[in-house]
C-alpha cells in the first residue's frame, strides 16, 4: 500500500477520491453478474463518510444501514474484504453471508450495519450503553438516512440515548430521498430534521454534507463533546445520491428527480468542491491527484482480483453460524 | 363469472389489474405503501393507479411501517377498505403489534361489532444475494394466528382472483407474493374475477403421493411430477393457495386417496405449515397412510447471501422428485441440469438487484 | 333517568361527579371478585375526559387506552353495558370478550379501547384518514397517557398524520406516571411533552387537567380548529391519578410518590375545584350537588343489579367472532 | 454443583436468586425493563438487585419495546450481558424486528464475528380476565426461528438453573415464566446452578403412552397422570423444559418405548410445538407409532376475558386424562371438580388484577 499523506486535509480528499473509486469500480463491474446482490452506492455523498472517519477513533463504534460502502471504507474497513463479500466469498469481511447489505470490520469497529431501515439505530445506542456500563471513554457513531429517521424506533432509541446521556453520535445524511419518495410525502413541510432531532433532547446542527473539512471539523466538535460526557448529539449534512437507489446505473431518465436539483448537487460534487478549496494547499496538486488515482486504481484492481480469485463459502457450511 | 372471456397476463399485471377492479368497485378503498406511485410501481402492480385514482386514494407513505398497519385497521373501521404493500415481508416485523393485537383481534375483542378488511400485500424475495433480511417467508407464524387470512397464489390468474376475494372479504388478510411468480403469465379472466379464500386446487391428479405446496414451490412440484411421470410414479399435487385457513378437506380426501403424504414448504421448517400438515393428516389419517409422512422445506437455517450458499438451499424439482422417489422406495435420484441457469434467479427476465 | 341540566356547566359538574361515582362504585364492589379482569381507574383525572366529552359531537370516533373508563362513560357509553362487561356478561359492551380494558360503544362513537400501551393511537389517525377519504366531517380523538408518547408508533402516527393533514385530536392525560415509573426516568429532564408534539408539527397546547371548564373551553376551540381543517392538533392536560396503577386501593403506601405531590392533588380533586368555581353559578349549590348524588347513585345500583344479573356468555359461542 | 444445598423456593424467588448470583459472577452484567426497581419488581423476581447492583445496572425504562430490545442486542455485541423482562408477552410483538432481524441474525450474517447474549423474560399471562391482549404466548412462534434459544420452565429449580444457562449462553434467549407457576415452590440449588438448555426431562417414566408438555401444562399432565394411574394406565410425561431447540432425543426415545404420543401445547393448535412434536414423530418413528398421535392445545381463538368463557379453555388434567383414555381405547372419562376453586385463577394465592 502506497504512504497516506500525513496532512489531514490531503488525507480527506484522498480518502473521497478513494471511496469514489472504490464505488466507481463497483458501478463498472456489476453489470457482469459476480456480486450478485443488491447494492445501494453513496457516489455524491462521500464527504459525510470522509469527514465521519476522520474524527473518530478506530476503537469508537459505529453501525450503519443499506447504504454502508462509504462508512465501512472510511472508518478503516478492509478494501479487499469488502470486495471479496459482494463477491460473495467466504474471505469476505462476513464470509459471504451477509453481502453489501451486511457489512463489518470488527478491527476498526465498524460494528455492521444491516439493511432493515432503522434496525441498527437501537443497536448503537446500546452499544453506547455497553460502552457506559463497562466504562470505556468511546463514542458511538450511529449512521442513518432522512427516510430513517420516519421509523418510530429512531425516537424511541434517542430518547432512551438521552434520558441515559449515552456518548452516541448520529449521522444523518439527508440526501432528500428515500428510494424515490422525496421527503415532502414522507415528512411535514417545514420540518427542520436537526430541529425535530433537538426537541428530543439531542444536541443537535444541520450542516453543508459536501465540503469535506467542514463536515471533518463539525464532526470532531461533535465528538469531543459527546466524549467529554455532554450527551448524545445529531449532525445533520444535506447531501445527494447520484447514482439510482438501489443499483450501478443513473437512473434520471426515470424523471423522479428534478434535473435542476441535480445538475446544482452535481455541480458542488464534494471531490471538487475540496479540490477547489484546496488550489493553494500546500502538496496538493492536480498532479497529486492523478498520483493518487494511479495509486488507488491499482489498489482496487489488486482488490477485484483477490475477490474475483477468492474460494466460495464451503455448501456444507451452510448452517453454520446460526448458533454461536 | 368463471366464463369471463380471459386474456394471458403476468402475475404482477394480474394484480394491477384486480386492483384496478377493486377500485372502480369501490370508490372508498384506498392503496398505499412505500413507493406505489413511483417509477417502478412496485415492480409494476401499481402502475396507473396514482393517476386513474389520484393521490386521495393512492399514496406513497413515510417508512413507518408500524403506524401505517394500525392506521389500515382505523380506516377499515371507519369503512374504507385498503390494500397496502411492503416491498420484503421482512420489513413487516415492525408491524406485528398492530397486526396480532388489532387487526387479527377486533373482531373478536369487541365481540364482532366491527371488522377489519385490510389487505396487506407482501412480497417474498430470493436469491440474487437478498440475504438473510430480504429473503423471509414467515408465512408459518402468520398461519397461527386466528383471526388473519394468509393467502400465497402460485399463478396470475389466482393472484387475481384471491386479491379482489381478499380485498371484499370482511376480514384482515395476508397476500404473500413470491418475487419469482411475478413475470408468470397465465390467462386471466377479466373483470372482477374471485376465488374463494381456503380453497386448494389439484392441480394434477395423481395415485400414488399427496405433495402439498404453497407458492413458489408448486412449479418446482409439478416439474418434480413430472420427471416421476416418466418413471411411472403419479403424483397428486395440491396447490394450497391458501394457507390459513387450510384447506384440510382437500388434504383429506388426496391423502386417503394416495396414501402418502409430502408436505412442502418454502419457509423454514420447525412449527411450518408443513409441520401442521403432517401432523394433521398423521393424527386423522393415520390408518390411511401407508408409509411415514415427510416434509421438505428450506433448511432450518437463514438464506445467506452469498451464490455459493444457496445452491440447493430451497426444495426444487430434483430435490422434490428424489424425496419422493425415497418414500417410494425407488432408487431414482435427481440432480440439477448443469446446463440450467443460474439457480439465484427465477429466470432470464430477473436482472437483480431487487 | 333523571333530566340532565341543561346549562353546559352544570351538566359538565354533574358528569364528573357521575364518572367519579361510577369508579367509587368499581373500587368498592371490586373486592368481592365478580368483576374479574384487570381494572384501571381515573380518580381524580375525570375533568379531562368529561371536558372532552363534551366538546366532541356523538359522531366524532375516539379510541383509548388500558385506562379508558371515564373517557368511554364521557363520551356518552352506555353504563349497563359498562359494568356488564366488567363482570364478563354477555350483555358487556364486548360481549365479555374484552374486559375493563376493550370497551367499545358505536352507538356514541366510542370505537375501542385496548391494552397495549400505544396501540389506539394509529388506529385513531386511520379512523381520522377513514373520514377524510369519505368526506365526513368528523374529529378523531385519540386519548394517550405520558407514557404511551415514548412508543415509536406515536411519532410516526403523528408525523403521518401531519403530512396528509387528517382531522385529529391528540387528548394526551399527563399524570406524571407510568405504572411507579415517574416521568423522569422514562423522558429527558425539561422536555416539555406538548413542545415535543409540536416539533413533530402537530398544533399543541398544554393546560391544567383538573379545571373542567377552561379544559372544555380549551378542547372545543381545538375541536373547531381540526374540523374546520386546521390540520391535527395535540392537548396536554396536566393531572393526577388517586388509587394504584391498576386495581382498586389506594397504594400511597408505597411510597413511590412524593406524599407532597399526592396530597397536593388531592386538593385539587377536580370536583371540588369545579365546585369551588360555581359557588355563584345560578342553579348550582350543595344541595344540587346531593340530589345529584342521590339521582347517580340510583342510577348505579340500577346498573350494578343488571350487571349482576345479566347471563354469561354461552360457552359454546367462546371461538365466536374469530372472522366476520 | 449438582450436590450443593437447596432450599425451597417459590418461582419468583429462584429468578431472583438467579439474577442475583448472575450479577455477582459478572460485574458488567445489567437488568432491566418496565417496573424492575418499582415497589412491585415483577412480581418480586427483581427484588434487591437495584439496591445491590445500582441503577447503572438496574434500572426502569421507557415504555419503548423494540428500541430496548435492539438496545439489549447493540450492549451484547460491546460485551455487556443483559437480562430485561416484559410483564406480558403480547407488549413484547413491538419488537420483533430486533427480536428476528437483529438479535436472532447477527451471528450468521455476520458469519459468526459476534453473538448476542441477551436473555429476554417474557410473562405469559392467564385467567382473571386478562383477554385478548394479556393472555398470548407465541412460544410458537419463537419456535420457528433460527437463532433463537427458548425455554419454558415448570418448576423453581428448573427456572434458576435454565436462566442461570440462559444468562451465560452466547446466544439470544427467550425466557418464558407463566404467571401462574410463579408461586410453585420447589427445592432449589444454592449458588450458580446451571442446567443445560435443550434438555428434556422424564417426569415421570410410563410405558402407554408419552406426553410431551411445557410450562404450566407440565402438573396439569402430572393431575392427569394421577388421575389415569388410578385406572392402570402408565403415562411417559416428558417436561421439554426448552421448545428450541427441542429435544428430539428424548421424544424419541419415549415414543419408541410407549407406541403412542399425546403432545401438549399451552399455545395456540396451528403450526405449534404440538404440531411439530406429532410432525416429527410421525415422521421418524411412523413405524413404532401404534395409534394415531393426538395433539390437545387451546383452542384457535384467543383467550377472551369473561369467567364463562375461560372456563375449559385450556387442557387440564381432566381433559387430557380424558385424550388419553380416549387414545388407549378406555371407557374412562375425567370431569372438573366441581368443589375445586375458580377456574381462572392458580391458586388462593393469586388475588388478581394482574
Ligand atoms: C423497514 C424497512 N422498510 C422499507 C425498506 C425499503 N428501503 C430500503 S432503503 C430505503 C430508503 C431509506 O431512505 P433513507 O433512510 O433516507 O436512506 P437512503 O437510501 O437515502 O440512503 C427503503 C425505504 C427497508 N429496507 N426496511
Ligand atoms: C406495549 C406495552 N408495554 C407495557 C405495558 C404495561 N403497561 C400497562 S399501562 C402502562 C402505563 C402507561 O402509562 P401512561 O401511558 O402514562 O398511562 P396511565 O396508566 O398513566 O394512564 C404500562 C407500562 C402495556 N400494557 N403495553
Ligand atoms: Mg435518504
Ligand atoms: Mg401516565
Amino acid at each position: 500500500m502506497n504512504a497516506l499523506p500525513n496532512d489531514p486535509s490531503l488525507k480527506l480528499v484522498r480518502d473521497m477520491l478513494r471511496v469514489r473509486m472504490i464505488e466507481e469500480a463497483i458501478a463498472r463491474e456489476y453489470p457482469k453478474g459476480e456480486m450478485r446482490c443488491p447494492v445501494h452506492l453513496s457516489i455524491g455523498q462521500e464527504a459525510v463518510a470522509v469527514g465521519v472517519g476522520a474524527a473518530l477513533e478506530r476503537t469508537d463504534p459505529a453501525v450503519s444501514t443499506h447504504r454502508s460502502h462509504a462508512h465501512y471504507l472510511a472508518k478503516g474497513g478492509d478494501l479487499k474484504r469488502f470486495y471479496a463479500e459482494l463477491f460473495g466469498k467466504e474471505a469476505g469481511c462476513a464470509k459471504g453471508r451477509g453481502g453489501s447489505m451486511h457489512l463489518i470490520d470488527l478491527d476498526v469497529g465498524f460494528e455492521g450495519s444491516t439493511a432493515i431501515v432503522g434496525n441498527t439505530i437501537p443497536v448503537g445506542v446500546g452499544l453506547a450503553l455497553g460502552t457506559q456500563v463497562r466504562g470505556e471513554n468511546a463514542v458511538t457513531c450511529i449512521f442513518v438516512g432522512d427516510g430513517a429517521l420516519e421509523e418510530g424506533v429512531f425516537f424511541e432509541s434517542a430518547n432512551f440515548a438521552v434520558v441515559r446521556k449515552l456518548p452516541v453520535l448520529f449521522i444523518c445524511e439527508n440526501n432528500n430521498y428515500s428510494v424515490y419518495s422525496p421527503i415532502r410525502v414522507r415528512q411535514p413541510t417545514g420540518r427542520k430534521i436537526h430541529e425535530f432531532a433537538s426537541s428530543i433532547g439531542l444536541h443537535s446542527q444541520s450542516h453543508d454534507g459536501n465540503d469535506v473539512f467542514s463536515v471533518a471539523e463539525t464532526v470532531k466538535a461533535a465528538v469531543d463533546d459527546v466524549r467529554a460526557g455532554k450527551g448524545p448529539a445529531f449532525l445533520e449534512f444535506a447531501t445527494y445520491r447520484w447514482l439510482e437507489h438501489c443499483g450501478p446505473y443513473y437512473d434520471d431518465n426515470l424523471g423522479y428527480r428534478p434535473e435542476k436539483d441535480v445538475a446544482e448537487w452535481k455541480a458542488r460534487d464534494p471531490i471538487r468542491v475540496a479540490e477547489a478549496k484546496m488550489q493553494n494547499h500546500p502538496g496538493f496538486s492536480s498532479d497529486v491527484m492523478e498520483r493518487w488515482r494511479g495509486e488507488i486504481a491499482t489498489e482496487i484492481d489488486a482488490a477485484l482480483v483477490f475477490a474475483r480469485d477468492a474460494a466460495w463459502p464451503d455448501t456444507a457450511t451452510g448452517g453454520d453460524y446460526v448458533y454461536a | 363469472m368463471l366464463d369471463a372471456p380471459t386474456s394471458p397476463l403476468a402475475f404482477v399485471d394480474a394484480i394491477r389489474d384486480g386492483l384496478d377492479v377493486a377500485m372502480q368497485i369501490d370508490p372508498h378503498m384506498i392503496c398505499y405503501g412505500l413507493g406505489v406511485d413511483d417509477p417502478k410501481r412496485i415492480f409494476g402492480t401499481t402502475t396507473g393507479l396514482a393517476e386513474k385514482y389520484g393521490n386521495g386514494r393512492v399514496f406513497d407513505v413515510p417508512t413507518s411501517e408500524a403506524a401505517m398497519t394500525g392506521i389500515a385497521v382505523g380506516a377499515a373501521l371507519r369503512g374504507v377498505r385498503s390494500v397496502t404493500v411492503h416491498q420484503r415481508l421482512d420489513f413487516f416485523l415492525l408491524a406485528m403489534d398492530q397486526l396480532i393485537n388489532s387487526a387479527a383481534k377486533w373482531h373478536f375483542m369487541f365481540g364482532g361489532q366491527r371488522s377489519v378488511p385490510i389487505v396487506i400485500r407482501l412480497i417474498l424475495g430470493r436469491g440474487w444475494g437478498q440475504g438473510p433480511t430480504h429473503s423471509q417467508s414467515l408465512h408459518s407464524w402468520f398461519a397461527h394466528v386466528p383471526g388473519l387470512k394468509v393467502v400465497m397464489p402460485t399463478n396470475a390468474a389466482d393472484a387475481k382472483g384471491l386479491l379482489l376475494s381478499s380485498i371484499f372479504d370482511p376480514n384482515p388478510v395476508l397476500f404473500l407474493e413470491h418475487r419469482w411468480l411475478h413475470q408468470a403469465v397465465s390467462e386471466v379472466p377479466q373483470g372482477d374475477y374471485r376465488l374463494p379464500i381456503g380453497q386448494a386446487r389439484v392441480v394434477a391428479p395423481g395415485t400414488d403421493i399427496t405433495i402439498t405446496a404453497m407458492s413458489y414451490l408448486v412449479p418446482e412440484a409439478i416439474r418434480a411430477a413430472e420427471m416421476l411421470a416418466k418413471h411411472g410414479v403419479s403424483c397428486e399435487i395440491i396447490d394450497l393457495r391458501t394457507i390459513r385457513p387450510l384447506d384440510l378437506p382437500a388434504v383429506s380426501a388426496s391423502v386417503q386417496k394416495t396414501g402418502r403424504l409430502l408436505a412442502l414448504d418454502s419457509g423454514l421448517p420447525i412449527c411450518s405449515v408443513a409441520s401442521e400438515i403432517v401432523a394433521f393428516a398423521s393424527e386423522r389419517h393415520f390408518q390411511s397412510l401407508r408409509t411415514a409422512p415427510r416434509r421438505l422445506t428450506m433448511p432450518d437455517h437463514p438464506e445467506a447471501t452469498s451464490f455459493a450458499l444457496t445452491r440447493d438451499l430451497h426444495p426444487s424439482g430434483e430435490s422434490i422428485a428424489s424425496t419422493v422417489s425415497d418414500m417410494l422406495a425407488l432408487p431414482h435420484r435427481f440432480a440439477r441440469d448443469p446446463k440450467a441457469g443460474p439457480h439465484d434467479v427465477p429466470g432470464a427476465w430477473f436482472k437483480g438487484p431487487f
